[in-house]
């Protein structure tokens, strides 16, 4: 590893990456977006897994190959959201966020 | 000592009286009912008078006084161990007194009523109450303790208010009943927490026990608990309350007068000799407790609640047009005499003279005013009305119910050879020397009582003849016969009757003689009385008038009964009804009801409030989503101590 | 299967066999027949016990049985009876028979009728006869449940409005009770075995905690003061056989279960609350009274008077000695049989003039004879006249209360003995407006008298007030022996 | 050394997606609507044979586990299944004749249910996060079924979109944890998995994944419109089967690596399920729609299971497994009725019900008894599981959370009662016409009542799961 780059600086990396998706999240108003704010949300925690297995636990590979089952799962979901973002498009022709509220209160 | 369980059938009978007349009277023919009612309480009179002949002559004296003998007593309900209520027969001077005067009077009034009340629709139930009376009046008299007097005594005040309330369609009828009883409920409450408090205190009910010299009550001398009185004290008074409401004493009597809507053989038989009398009963039977317990303080409640009644009474007498409602006041007034006269009685020898005079009075009293009611009853049944005014030389037309009436209006007055004079003769003599004021006050009763009773008779029989549009005649021989023997006898009993070998407080023999330094200025107040009634009414005169208009305003508050009725009307509707009622139902309408209801509303505006949580909007489940979790983290981080907000 | 769980099982077999049945007339048949062997057998228990009692059996309980339910939460079916229970036995048999008389004129959905009416009487019966808490609280719901659809369906008035506000306070009361039970439950050693549970001495602090709850738990359902709002809607809206059963019998379940699982098995706690429920409950008594006053609608002036009457049976209680207990135990009874009267003859005037406002109605006494002549004689007896069952209650609470020197005490039943004075008021109110005095509406003259079935159900329930009336001791022994172990239990920690 | 016959429900489940897949091809052109008859037959034998004893060991180094705790967890499952895909069936055939695709459906059904075995029996997060995927997406194809419909779409929309980001904060949580103790393994993780800080961050987010599937108070917002939104019999599933799942999932692994974080998560469990039962009854109160109201009714009822977790003893656990067992013959009940009327009227709001008695008796019976099981009213079974919720509760001294249930215990019997006002009290002129439902819905609807009836009376079962929790 590079020196003077402890677990601590990478960690922060992926978390400041996983507080931007979840403010994607929040903030954004395209479904699309939103879609994409959960993958960065996933791939961070991927990210995660990958450092801990790297600085903290090197002689085990659990971290890494969980980061893998995690991305191949990661891929499936967008492909099944994305499935469903086009049929709503397909009936509403709109993919914004918030005039999706019909079913409320 | 005698075997007395013969005596059961004096309650049995008329019991079976009530059952028979009162399930199937309506399927018989309405004679039937009549004869059964009579029949029961003739079997029942005679034997009221062997038991009197077996318990006065047979068994006499025991060891100089007259025994008390109990034919039954069994345990009807145990409420502790110790503490029984009990049903019994109990025979004892007084008891078989009454015993003699309520069979008497009821049979009498049962035959009065067989001609009285011919052809009324009501016909077998006016006797299936006139038995139930019967019944209650009796258990009444011969309880062997004071929770069986009070089961009686309410079912007396139920009987009453059945009797009183007997024309029903008629809504004054409805009313005055419904006041009978609920005035005399009133009253029954203060007597029922006498019982209680004397449950607790004195540990029995039995009266043998309360009035024995080494009983709970006269044996130590309890602290003073209340106003001076020991807890003993305030039990009896209270016991003397439920007695003056149901005898109609002063501040309870509102309900009498109007009583006076019951059928008149009704009024004949409670609202004059059996009933009212209760009251004064229940003062004699306690008699030795009143007398021990407090050095006696409560007998002076009783007997000046018994003048001011008394007085209270005669002066409104005098200004009434309705004559049942004289005979009510006048009623109201002499019970108010009996209380006095055992108000100021003592207990050994002499000193019992007005126990005694206050029990003759009462045997006299019974008789004497049964027949002035009976006499009216005939009257009205003739006239089809109650008011003085519409009457007025009948003499000529009712022979029989005019004879009688005088001769009961004599004995009223207390004039000699009548019964009356020797009752209330001894109990001038007795208040005279126990208290002078009381004694002046009964004097002056003593004469307005000659003049009212005088104004009626005069009022009644002579005076204007008036033009009736068909002539009023003499009422049937079943009428009458029941006047005749109630007058012979008023005439008989003042002198026949030795009362004081029979009925006295220490229950010894007591031999009292006339008393003429006091008779003698009672008979002439009374002849006063009947003289000025005979100037003003004998015949046709404006005099009355003018003396009433003379005497101005107060003589228009006492025609309105010092407007007593309206000011319990107050009492009881506005203060009771809106005063009390209305708040609680309001009350409970909104604030209790109000309460379980808003509870309910809350909820629902509660959920309303968090409509807006559930947006719809995928992006603020997301917020709440990570939000809660972030909120939830740190407060469990917080309650685990690793993290404090104090910086 | 003991003769006790019959008592359970019969009703459920009427319930079955009813669904089989569609026929109106046929499902009445089958529902008086079912609960007229369950009478039956109710008399053939009280024999029962009559004579094993003769013999000398002085053990608490009797027909004890005890099946393990579940094991492992140490829940049994424990069912057996003491003098209390089978006298309210006896009262649930005949006013459950008198309610199925009564409403042999339901024309619309007759066979739920009965099926829910029965069903209710299975809980109550269930209810009297299980000694283990769980049991007791199962058959407890099930008998509170029936009432929702009873008065939604085929009440009158604002019905759906009383039949939820009722039957939410009542579940909320039975919530309130399931927590206290949980808390003996685990304060006593993991038993619900009310036996083991009285010879348990629970932890004070506990039974300080528990004890009102589960007093107010059962109290809501004895209408005690506060929490006595559903009654009055819930009675004025409910057809006449479900009042009738639901004054009469239900509210004694709350009063017997207070009795019974309140101060049974929590005594100190029962001391140290005794003087402020007695308040409580004097004051309902008053309250109740007073509130009768007011009322025009008949139901609700028996509403309040039951809220007052209940108000005396609580007062009783809490009085804590035997003759206060007789006393209320003997009001239970006496109270259950007036009030099903009552309502039958509100239901029957009902019927006929369709009107329960007691200012149209007038002169009815003379047109309805037996109706009337009834009314007054339980009017006579719900004020307490002597030779009516009414007195012999009243008169043993107030003995009772005044057995206790202490001023609060005394205050509190001079309150109570003072209701016999306002209770005497709307009684006769109601009597004298409506029975006496001028026929009001010419209509009434035409009026039907009393059929078959109705004189039936009213004298069945009027005979038992006049016997005990008249002669109280057979019942105040039964209730006073198994009352023994009761009050010595409850003295050994009072005062 | 592996004993490849611990996984025999899985692997006859796969066998039975396989199958399926090939009859897809296999029937191309030929009438399809057999699948509906074959899909269901094989899942019946599919349950008869989970009924079979199995042997309790693990396989792949401890990464999936089996005894018979969760061996009879799974079959509990399959029932509930059983009587969905009977009730379903009249559905299923429409779903045919109209859009000419059903066995996309029962694949689907099963692949979500092979996930949950997975997630329960996992030994380890890399399992249990495969199995919790698996259960996840599948029913996002379900919701979104109706492929004609924009409400199915939205509602298949919202789910995936918070499933992404609760699986993703879940995977935060596991991650942090994997950071602490270094290892996947919920065996060795028990061993050095100590109380910290950022432990109880880890657990927490971890936790929250499941508490979204189990839609708990601040993560059930999806509950309510993906339950209207989605068709009739996937409302029915996810309240049914996905929540029991979960619950039996989470109460597992807090028993596996929760001993030493219980002062973490206890508290927040405390709150989440006063929150839940609290607010999924206010919401309940004002619902017209029936799915809707069912959907926060069922939300309501996850907050009394929780009062079972957080007993965290052999008792607690059983009352869940009690519980959630009679939650689902209940629910099935319910959401049968609904099913069938929505399916032959179309009509969801509770204002349709009005007058249902009077003209089809036997439907309203059975709403009603699957109403009385969810207030908890005797003698159905509802009271019993309630009960010995309460009991677990109390016998860890928490009174006053069994307090603040009993009083939401009211407030539900309230808006339960409100359905069956408008069965029973009210009367409407244009009711639900009087349908006979075909014979397989029938049965499920009769098979659930049989459940409610007599799973509360019926001790042994209780004693049967009692002593099943032993070893957990």
């Amino acid at each position: 590893m590079i020196e003077g780059i402890t677990v601590y600086d990478v960690l922060a990396v992926s978390t400041i990456i996983f507080f931007i998706g979840i403010f994607g999240f929040v903030t954004r108003k395209n479904l699309i977006s939103l879609l994409i704010s959960t993958e960065l949300m996933l791939n961070a925690v991927a990210l995660n897994f990958v450092i801990f297995n790297k600085f903290l636990y090197p002689g085990q590979i659990q971290g890494y190959v969980f980061s893998l089952f995690l991305i191949a799962v990661a891929a499936a979901e967008v492909a099944l959201a994305i499935a469903i973002i086009i049929s709503l498009y397909r009936m509403d022709n709109s993919v914004d966020a918030d005039d999706m509220d019909t079913l409320k209160g | 000592m005698g075997d007395f369980t013969y005596t059961i059938w004096i309650f049995i009978l008329p019991i079976a009286a009530f059952l028979i007349t009162g399930l199937f009277g309506s399927k018989m023919p309405a004679k039937v009912s009549g004869w059964i009612g009579t029949a029961s309480i003739t079997v029942a009179l005679m034997l009221a008078l062997r038991t009197a002949y077996q318990y006065f002559i047979q068994v006499g004296f025991v060891e100089g006084h007259r025994p008390t003998v109990f034919a039954y007593k069994e345990v009807w309900m145990n409420f502790t161990e110790t503490l029984t209520f009990d049903m019994g027969i109990l025979i004892d001077p007084i008891s078989v007194m009454m015993l003699v005067v309520v069979t008497f009077i009821s049979f009498m009034v049962h035959v009065y009523s067989i001609g009285y009340m011919k052809g009324d629709k009501g016909y077998y139930r006016f006797f299936a109450f006139l038995s139930l009376f019967s019944v209650s009046m009796l258990g009444l008299v011969v309880a062997t303790n004071i929770f069986q007097m009070y089961f009686f005594w309410e079912l007396v005040g139920v009987s009453s208010y059945l009797l009183i309330g007997f024309y029903y369609d008629k809504p004054s009828a409805v009313a005055a009943a419904k006041k009978a009883f609920i005035v005399t409920r009133f009253a029954d409450l203060g007597f029922l927490i006498g019982i209680l408090l004397l449950s607790y205190h004195a540990g029995t009910f039995d009266f043998m026990t309360l009035v024995s010299e080494d009983g709970p009550l006269l044996a130590q001398s309890a602290p003073p608990v209340f106003m001076g009185l020991s807890i003993f004290g305030v039990a009896l008074s209270l016991i003397f309350i439920g007695g003056a409401g149901k005898s109609a004493m002063f501040p309870l009597h509102i309900w009498l007068p109007d009583a006076m809507e019951g059928p008149t053989p009704v009024s004949a038989l409670i609202h004059a000799a059996t009933m009212v009398v209760a009251g004064v009963y229940l003062v004699a039977r306690l008699f030795p407790a009143y007398h021990g317990v407090d050095g006696g303080v409560v007998l002076n409640l009783v007997a000046w609640t018994g003048a001011i009644s008394s007085l209270f009474a005669a002066i409104i007498a005098m200004t009434q047009d309705d004559i049942k409602r004289v005979l009510a006041f006048s009623t109201m007034s002499q019970i108010g005499y009996m209380m006095l006269s055992l108000g100021v009685s003592g207990m050994e020898g002499h000193h019992g003279l007005g126990y005694m005079a206050s029990m003759f009075h009462l045997f006299t009293h019974a008789m004497f005013k049964a027949l002035l009611f009976l006499g009216a009853g005939s009257v009205i049944h003739a006239v089809h009305s109650n008011l003085m005014s519409d009457m007025g030389g009948l003499h000529k037309h009712m022979k029989i119910t005019s004879w009688t009436f005088l001769i009961a209006c004599l004995a009223i007055s207390g004039i000699p050879i009548f019964s009356g004079f020797f009752s209330k003769d001894e109990i001038l003599v007795a208040a005279f020397e126990h208290n002078k004021v009381l004694w002046a006050i009964e004097y002056i009763v003593a004469g307005i009582t000659a003049f009212y009773m005088f104004r009626i008779y005069f009022g009644i029989f002579w005076g204007k003849r008036r033009e009736y549009h068909h002539t009023p005649h003499e009422s049937p021989m079943v009428m009458a016969i029941p006047l005749m023997i109630l007058a012979a006898l008023t005439m008989v009993v003042g002198w026949a009757i030795p009362f004081g070998n029979y009925v006295m407080p220490d229950r010894m023999a007591y031999h009292g003689h006339i008393e003429w330094s006091l008779a003698i200025p009672s008979v002439a107040i009374g002849a006063l009385g009947i003289f000025v009634a005979y100037i003003f009414y004998f015949k046709e005169t404006s005099l009355p008038e003018k003396v009433s208009s003379a005497f101005g305003q107060s003589y228009g508050w006492a025609k309105d009964k010092f407007y007593f009725d309206e000011i319990y009307q107050f009492f009881a509707h506005k203060m009771m009804f809106a005063g009390v009622a209305a708040p609680i139902a309001w009350f409970d309408r909104h604030v209790v009801d109000g309460f379980m209801n808003g509870v309910g509303w809350m909820t629902e505006t509660f959920s309303y409030l968090l409509e807006g949580w559930q947006s719809g909007k995928v992006r603020q489940y997301g917020f709440s989503f990570v939000a809660g979790l972030l909120v939830i983290l740190f407060a469990v981080l917080y309650l685990n101590g690793f993290i404090d907000f104090k910086g | 299967m003991d003769i006790l769980s019959l008592l359970v099982v019969i009703p459920v077999i009427t319930v079955l066999v009813l669904f089989f049945i569609n026929d109106n007339q046929m499902v009445r048949i089958i529902s008086a027949l079912g609960i007229g062997i369950e009478t039956i057998l109710t008399l053939f228990i009280a024999k029962g016990f009559m004579a094993e009692r003769a013999a000398g059996n002085s053990s608490e309980f009797l027909f004890t049985r005890d099946t393990v339910w579940f094991e492992s939460l140490n829940i049994h079916y424990f069912v057996g009876i003491d003098g209390i229970a089978l006298a309210m036995l006896l009262l649930t048999a005949i006013v459950l028979l008198a309610g199925i008389f009564i409403s042999w004129n339901i024309e619309d959905l007759t066979k739920e009728f009965y099926v829910s009416l029965i069903i209710l009487g299975t809980g109550v019966f269930g209810f009297f006869i299980s000694l283990d808490l769980f049991t007791m609280f199962l058959f407890y719901e099930v008998a509170v449940i029936p009432m929702y659809l009873l008065i939604g369906i085929w009440g009158t008035g604002p019905k759906e409005y009383a039949a939820m506000k009722l039957t939410l306070m009542l579940m909320g009361a039975s919530a309130v009770l399931l927590v206290s039970i949980l808390g003996i439950y685990y304060y006593s050693g993991m038993t619900f075995n009310m036996q083991e549970i009285a010879q348990m001495e629970m932890p004070i602090h506990a039974q300080r905690f528990f004890f009102p709850l589960a007093f107010v738990g059962f109290g809501v359902l004895g209408a005690l003061f506060p929490f006595h709002t559903w009654s009055p809607d819930g009675h004025a809206s409910a057809p006449t056989a479900v009042s009738m059963l639901h004054a009469g019998v239900l509210m004694k379940l709350g009063t017997y279960g207070a009795f019974r699982v309140a101060m049974y098995l929590m005594p100190q706690a029962a001391n140290e609350y005794s003087t402020f429920f007695m308040g409580l409950a004097a004051i309902g008594v008053i309250y109740g009274a007073f509130g009768a006053i007011r009322q025009t609608d008949l139901k609700y002036i028996n509403a309040y008077s039951s809220v007052s009457h209940l108000g005396l049976i609580f007062f009783g209680m809490m009085a804590l000695n035997k003759t206060a207990y007789t006393g209320a135990v003997l009001q239970m009874i006496s109270h259950g049989l007036m009030t099903a009267v009552f309502f039958a003859l509100i239901g029957m005037l009902y019927g006929r003039t369709h009107t329960r406002d007691v200012r149209k109605m007038g002169g009815l006494l003379k047109i309805l004879p037996f109706i009337a002549v009834v009314y007054v004689i339980i009017g006579m007896a719900s004020l307490g006249l002597p030779g009516l069952s009414g007195f012999v209650a009243e008169m043993n609470i107030f003995v009772g209360a005044f057995q206790n020197p202490d001023f609060i005490h005394r205050v509190f039943s001079v309150l109570a003995v003072s209701a016999i004075v306002v209770t005497a008021v709307y009684i006769l109110r109601v009597v004298g407006m409506m029975l006496m005095g001028p026929v009001k509406n010419e209509a009434f003259y035409k009026l039907p008298k009393a059929v078959w079935y109705e004189r039936v159900g009213a004298l069945l329930v009027l005979l038992p007030v006049i016997a005990i009336g008249l002669a109280p001791m057979w019942l105040t022994t039964l209730i006073q022996e198994s009352l023994g172990h009761i009050v010595e239990h409850l003295a050994a920690y009072g005062h | 050394m592996n004993n490849y016959l611990l996984m025999r429900d899985e692997f006859v489940l796969l066998g039975i997606i396989l199958l399926l897949l090939v009859a897809e091809i296999m029937l191309i052109g030929k009438n399809r609507k057999a699948v509906v008859g074959i899909a269901t037959g094989l899942f019946i034998v599919h349950t008869l044979v989970g009924f079979l004893p199995l042997a309790e060991g693990t396989m792949f180094g401890g990464s999936f586990r089996t005894n018979h705790l969760l061996h009879n967890m799974k079959s509990i499952m399959n029932v509930g299944v059983v009587i969905l895909l009977l009730q379903t069936w009249t559905w299923a055939r429409e779903e045919w004749s109209h859009k000419g695709r059903v066995t996309e459906f029962y694949f689907l059904i099963f692949s979500t249910l092979l996930g949950m075995y997975y997630m329960i029996s996992s030994g380890d997060f890399l399992m249990f996060f495969l199995g919790l995927e698996l259960a996840s997406l599948p029913v996002a194809g379900l919701v979104a079924y109706d492929l004609m419909k924009m409400r199915s779409a939205e509602a298949g929309v919202k789910f995936i979109l918070m499933a992404g980001v609760s699986s993703a904060v879940s995977l935060f949580g596991i991650s942090m944890i994997y950071g602490i103790s270094g290892s996947l393994y919920f065996s060795e993780i028990a061993q050095n998995f100590h109380l910290s800080g950022l432990g109880a961050l880890g657990l927490l987010f971890f936790m929250s994944g499941l508490a979204f599937k189990i839609s708990l108070v601040p993560f059930h917002f999806w509950t309510p419109d993906v339950y209207e939104g989605a068709p009739v019999p996937v409302t029915s599933y996810l309240s049914v089967i996905s929540k029991a799942a979960a619950v039996f999932a989470l109460a597992i692994v807090l028993f596996l690596i929760g001993r030493e974080f219980v002062s973490v998560w206890k508290p927040a469990i405390y709150w989440m399920a006063v929150l839940t039962m609290t607010v999924g009854n206010l919401f309940a109160l004002r619902q017209k729609n029936m799915k809707r109201f069912l959907a926060f009714s069922s939300v309501a009822q996850a907050g009394f299971i929780l009062l079972g977790i957080l007993s965290y003893d052999q008792m607690g656990m059983t009352s869940v497994v009690y519980f959630s067992a009679i939650y689902i013959f209940s629910n099935l009940a319910t959401f049968g009725v609904v099913q069938v009327i929505s399916l032959k009227t179309g009509r969801e709001q509770m204002d349709d019900y009005n007058g249902l008695y009077r003209t089809n008796p036997k439907l309203a019976l059975v709403m009603l008894l699957g109403l009385f099981s969810l207030a908890g009213i005797p003698p159905v079974a509802g009271f019993f599981g309630k009960f010995f919720l309460f009991m677990a509760a109390a016998a860890h001294g928490y009174y006053w959370l069994v307090i603040i249930g009993v009083i939401n215990v009211t407030i539900s019997l309230y808006y339960y009662l409100l359905v069956v006002r408008a069965m029973f009290l009210r009367k409407s002129d244009t009711p639900i016409e009087s349908f006979q439902a075909e014979i397989p819905v029938k049965i499920g609807l009769a098979l659930a009542v049989v459940g409610i009836l007599f799973l509360g009376l019926y001790s042994p079962f209780y004693d049967f799961i009692l002593n099943l929790t032993t070893n957990i």
